[in-house]
């Protein structure tokens, strides 16, 4: 003990650490004994903290880790594969885009308006940590039924709180994707993504070094949120109980966030930081370690230094608490008081919490005693790592499809209203008009339409992304159906004129402890490798979450893809509205339209069918070669792959999209008018062509194999499909704007 | 023509209103820091949008008692053009250089479209560019701007041709489909539209640039 | 000597407060058919020390008039006590 | 009978508040330097009618419970009176 101290300013509060309270902590009796063993002794309470903070599945990837290996992480242009806050690609010009995406499911699911927010502003400091200014934000959701009695407050609040932070942050929100699903009723997932640019020669990386280097703390002040938060709340499954750990809830605050980014993006122009690291789940702890396992050194940290909002928080809460809008630097010696001007400039503490040591430990004291010394090894590389039971489900998921007992519509112009009317197909305009998507002033191609296009000024080009995942294709098949969420990516971002380039991916998956759920995740990941390797877009940044499980049942497997692709020229774009008439609509590509795994099965027949449809990946890698080199060359600026609902639901989008102009095709039905109209398959995508430009896409199609139909021409006011003379379709194309468009705002009222 | 662009901490359009002005208009435009207390010499101002002290409180509350807001009342009190966009527009209201208040919109959401306005007044230092009546499509992106002021000021507004821009369909529920006001003057004009957002015809349309020109014409006048 | 200042901002009723109204209709569709008019404003807690609640009351004024609430909209009173 | 409720809602003490923080600055640079902790909140006045003061609390307690406050970061206290 140092100096004698009075209670009412020494906050320790030392429980005595049993095994017992290492339960407690979520750490298993086998772990528990390891903690021991690494140790050599009994941990401290803070001790007993850390560990299980890290070991949690949240931060150790346990149950991952021995998975994730298989995917291609590296390719000619990965600058930064996974492994550091976010991953970087090369983009041209001596310039680099970092990005990564992440979830955070369960603190939106207790308070979806802060869970959204900070789950933004999370994922934006590990791309700004990186160097790289943030420039474009993403966000993907899913929701329970539509009409579930939780859907609209949930869906209202997260999409508050995702515009609530990222508009008064300042970065634009581009695109992403909503999807509602009964299998979300008790876990919604809220996945955020930012991507960033940064010169190639200025991307930081959070690896501690230079012995007697200070680390200090930036950012806002340390108070109790979020101790055990999105760590432990990401690492078991959701019970009752746990709409009752309230104290986790953390509030996001984007002004300092905007402050965060601009003072850090100044300090890093300079010479002065080694290292810079954000505080995110498991805060200090975890940001302190990883910054020093990365760099083979150690770090002890003066816990009495910590700014603290309240001064009653505890050596054990100080190394816990998730309180947002704080980072970690590693600085230069000497260097403090230019850092430390920088920062106040902008109105946020900096202050000396630590110092880089050569024990490899990571320390810890707390007026005069040591509280914490633990190798940081035993935190990181020699945490737990399981390699689970894995086991095919007894039965397949779904339900063979009799074809003849679907009966088909007979009115074909009611149906697609009611599709375009229904919860996924519908208009997501509500969602992203509640997000600024001007800010920046990059924003070439805006959400509406497939993928987003933001304007890199640095290279003239420009970076398109997209997120996708449909996981009734997932659930039925984890191989395809992971594999269809990348050929969608591809083909999203293809058709605004992109070539898709890296990807980063959140695997949301179910309890790990059920062999069941790691076969999906298994199975997911083999599919995705594959495909990766395929389309030549490695992965270079992700996140898991697992347990996402409500009173037993898992989520239906979701590996959302996030797909970044670069445009070769910022003027040369496409879009999915239809502009002009007198164009000549084609359909390009030759997947074959299936009932099977369709939303049309599920909306009009309310059955799923037992597999997904076909994929080609050949074909779909000619087929987005073949979109990117039309519109690169300025011969197209409309088109549009098409996805859920088919044909009908993707021409229907390119009318209403545009200022109402119809249009007229004609399409052959080989089999039931249902299944051409509303059936799914990758490879296929639609483009409004000029008279003129219609030649060259031909010639193209031929030269790359990819089949083109011409279906007819745009016009008029009215949305019409024949098969072989006859009509199926005639809708004016207002009518179909006003189901499609109205549909979603009644969803969040709950009416 | 030298522009300043004010940056408040939580300014976040500053940066596009500089871009807007020097790499698509060819104007020079300079940041100025929310502390400064001079305006260096700009011959026109703009505070631009964003959330200037996190908004809270109230939309521009905080950011109106910045040091440079005393230049910027007595620069325009001597006639510089002065223009306030969004939360601009909100702190230009609450350090009253201009009536009104701006609260939140109707449907109580954050609403990012593009807006159509009509040029009620084509005589002030921002609209001389515009014909009488002109039509132009300009992004809105905001969740406070529905324009409120009591009987009275609205009458004596009316009254003034203090009316610069209406919404042709209210997107936010302001009175009398007000989208942006201007003092008495003239020189000295908000709203919530973002005209640096409608300049650059990569990005959407460029009905905005004949706001930023006008000034070149009331600089002429004057 | 410790205070407490308690600061109720309400929008003037001129003018509309369509959040007050929101709360309103919710009010209603949760059931509650007893509930009128609803007016949403802001509830400010300040801490402050003083010599003598005279004192501290105009100085809590002041901040009303100049930063707490805007007259143009909004209408505010307060309460001052011993902390 | 005709009632007043008037509710408070504010920031649990554990929960950040930014809002209140960036009052605290403001005020401080405006020369406040008396002022210490700022917490900004809700201030929400319900009229409604009932029979009893007794029953009018037990409804206005549920509807805080129920809409009027978020429970997970917020506290709410009110005051009933006849109007
Ligand atoms: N949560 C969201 N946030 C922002 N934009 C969204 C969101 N959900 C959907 N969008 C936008 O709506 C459009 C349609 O989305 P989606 O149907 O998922 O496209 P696709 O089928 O091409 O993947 C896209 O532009 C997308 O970016
Ligand atoms: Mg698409």
């Amino acid at each position: 003990m140092g100096a004698p101290v009075t209670k009412a300013t020494n906050y320790r509060v030392a429980p005595e650490v049993t095994r017992a309270l290492g339960l407690e902590h979520g750490l298993t009796d086998g772990e528990y004994d390891r903690v021991v063993e690494h140790l050599g002794r009994t941990p401290t309470f803070e001790e007993l903290g850390v560990f299980s903070v890290m070991w949690s599945e949240h931060c150790s990837y346990k149950s991952s880790r021995v998975h994730l290996g298989r995917f291609p992480t590296t390719g000619p242009r990965v600058l930064q594969g996974p492994g550091e806050n976010a991953g970087g690609i090369d983009i041209g010009g001596g310039m680099a885009a970092i990005f990564k995406i992440e979830s955070h499911n369960h603190p939106s699911y207790i308070e979806p308006y802060q869970g959204a927010a900070t789950g933004v502003g999370g994922i934006l400091r590990d791309v700004f940590t990186m160097g790289a200014r943030p420039i474009a934000n993403m966000n993907s959701l899913r929701f329970g039924r539509a009409d579930h009695e939780k859907t609209p407050f949930l869906l209202g609040g997260v999409v508050a709180g995702v515009g609530g932070y990222g508009n008064s942050v300042g970065v634009a929100t581009v695109g992403g994707e909503a999807h509602f699903d009964a299998g979300y009723d008790g876990n919604i997932l809220v996945n955020a993504f930012t991507l960033g640019i940064v010169a190639h020669d200025k991307i930081f990386r959070a690896s501690a070094a230079g012995i007697g280097n200070p680390i200090l703390y930036v950012g806002s002040k340390t108070g109790r949120d979020g101790i055990h938060g999105a760590s432990l709340l990401a690492s078991s499954e959701f019970k009752e109980e746990s709409e009752q750990m309230k104290p986790t809830v953390q509030v996001g605050d984007p002004f300092t966030e905007n402050l965060l980014i601009e003072a850090c993006l100044e300090a890093m122009a300079g010479d002065d930081i080694v290292a810079i690291q954000d505080m995110g789940a498991a805060g200090l702890t975890s940001s302190s370690v990883e910054m020093a396992s990365r760099g083979g050194v150690g770090i002890c940290l003066d816990l009495d230094k910590i700014p603290l909002r309240d001064e009653s928080v505890t050596p054990y809460e100080m190394l816990l608490s998730e309180s947002q809008e704080r980072m970690v630097v590693v600085a230069k010696q000497g260097r403090e008081d230019n850092l430390r001007e920088i920062f106040e400039r902008w109105g946020l503490d900096c202050v000396p919490v630590g110092i880089v040591t050569d024990d490899g430990r990571f320390r810890a004291t707390y007026r005069g005693e040591e509280v914490a010394s633990i190798p940081v090894d035993a935190l990181t590389d020699a945490a737990p790592a399981y390699n689970r039971p894995i086991a095919a489900p007894d039965k397949p998921a779904g339900e063979a499809l009799d074809l003849g007992a679907i009966k088909e519509p007979t009115d074909l112009t009611a149906t697609l209203t009611r599709l375009l009317a229904s919860p996924n197909l519908c208009s997501r305009a509500w969602i992203h008009e509640q997000y600024d998507c001007y800010v920046g002033a990059n924003t070439l191609v805006r959400p509406g339409g497939d993928a987003a296009v933001v304007r890199v000024r640095e290279t003239g080009g420009g970076l398109a992304m997209t997120t996708d995942c449909n996981s009734r294709y997932v659930e039925l098949d984890p191989y395809i159906g992971a594999q269809h969420a990348m050929a969608e990516a591809v083909r999203n971002i293809a058709v605004t004129g992109g070539r898709a380039a890296a990807m980063s991916d959140c695997l949301n998956f179910g309890n790990p402890e059920k062999p069941e759920v790691m076969w999906q995740f298994s199975r997911a990941i083999d599919g995705m490798s594959e495909a990766c390797n395929f389309f030549g877009t490695p992965v270079v940044s992700g996140n898991v979450s697992f347990y996402n499980d409500t009173l037993g049942a898992s989520i239906p497997p979701t590996p959302v893809i996030a797909m970044v692709g670069l445009v070769k020229d910022a003027r040369t774009t496409a879009t999915i509205a239809i502009e002009k008439p007198d164009q000549i609509v084609v359909l390009l590509g030759s997947g074959e339209p299936e009932l099977n795994a369709s939303e049309y099965l599920s909306v009009v027949h309310g059955c799923t069918g037992d597999r997904p449809p076909a994929l080609d990946l050949e074909a779909e890698r000619q087929l987005a070669e073949l979109c990117a080199r039309v519109i690169e060359r300025g011969h197209v600026s409309t088109a549009h792959d098409l996805a859920d609902g088919g044909l009908a639901i993707a021409i229907a989008e390119m009318c209403i999209a545009g200022p109402g102009i119809g249009c007229d095709i004609d399409i052959t039905v080989a089999d039931r008018f249902d299944t051409a109209l509303f059936g799914e398959s990758g490879a296929r995508v639609l483009m409004a062509i000029d008279a003129d430009g219609i030649d060259s896409v031909e010639t193209e199609a031929a030269e790359l194999g990819v089949a083109m139909t011409r279906l007819g021409s745009t016009g008029g006011t009215r949305l019409r499909i024949a098969a072989q003379g006859a009509m199926l379709v005639d809708a004016a194309v207002n009518d179909l704007h006003e189901a499609w468009s109205t549909a979603l705002p009644k969803i969040a009222a709950g009416a | 023509m030298k522009w300043g662009v004010l940056h408040f901490p939580g300014s976040n359009d500053e940066r596009d209103t500089i871009y807007a002005l020097e790499s698509v208009l060819g104007y020079h435009a300079r940041l100025l820091w929310h502390g400064d207390r001079n305006l260096a010499d700009c011959d026109a101002i703009v505070l631009p949008g964003g959330f200037s002290y996190g908004d809270y409180l109230r939309c521009g509350a905080l950011a109106r008692f910045s040091p440079v807001m005393e230049a910027v009342a007595d620069f325009a009190k001597s006639g510089g053009p002065v223009l306030g966009i969004c939360n601009g527009f909100q702190v230009l209201c609450e350090a009253g250089l201009l009536p009104g208040a701006l609260v939140q919109n109707r449907g109580l959401k954050f609403r990012c479209v593009p807006a159509t306005l009509t040029v009620e007044n084509n005589t002030t230092a921002f609209t001389l560019g515009y014909e009488d009546g002109a039509q132009a499509v300009i992004p809105i992106k905001h969740g406070e701007g529905c324009y409120v002021a009591d009987q009275s000021t609205l009458a004596e507004i009316q009254d003034h041709g203090q009316i610069v821009f209406r919404y042709t369909s209210n997107p936010n529920g302001s009175i009398d489909d007000i989208a942006g006001v201007c003092n008495r003057e003239g020189n000295v004009v908000g709203l919530m539209p973002h005209p640096e957002h409608a300049v650059d015809p990569l990005t959407g349309v460029t009905d905005g640039q004949p706001l930023f020109r006008s000034v070149d014409q009331w600089k002429q006048a004057a | 000597m410790d205070f407490v200042a308690r600061v109720y901002v309400v929008p003037k009723p001129a003018i509309l407060d369509p959040q007050g109204k929101a709360v309103e209709t919710s009010l209603h569709s949760l059931g509650y058919e007893e509930v009128g008019d609803v007016r949403l404003g802001k509830y400010i807690e300040v801490k402050l020390s003083g010599d003598g609640a005279a004192g501290v009351e105009a100085r809590v004024e002041e901040m009303c008039r100049r930063l707490l609430a805007n007259e143009v909209i909004e209408d505010y009173r307060f309460d001052v006590e011993t902390a």
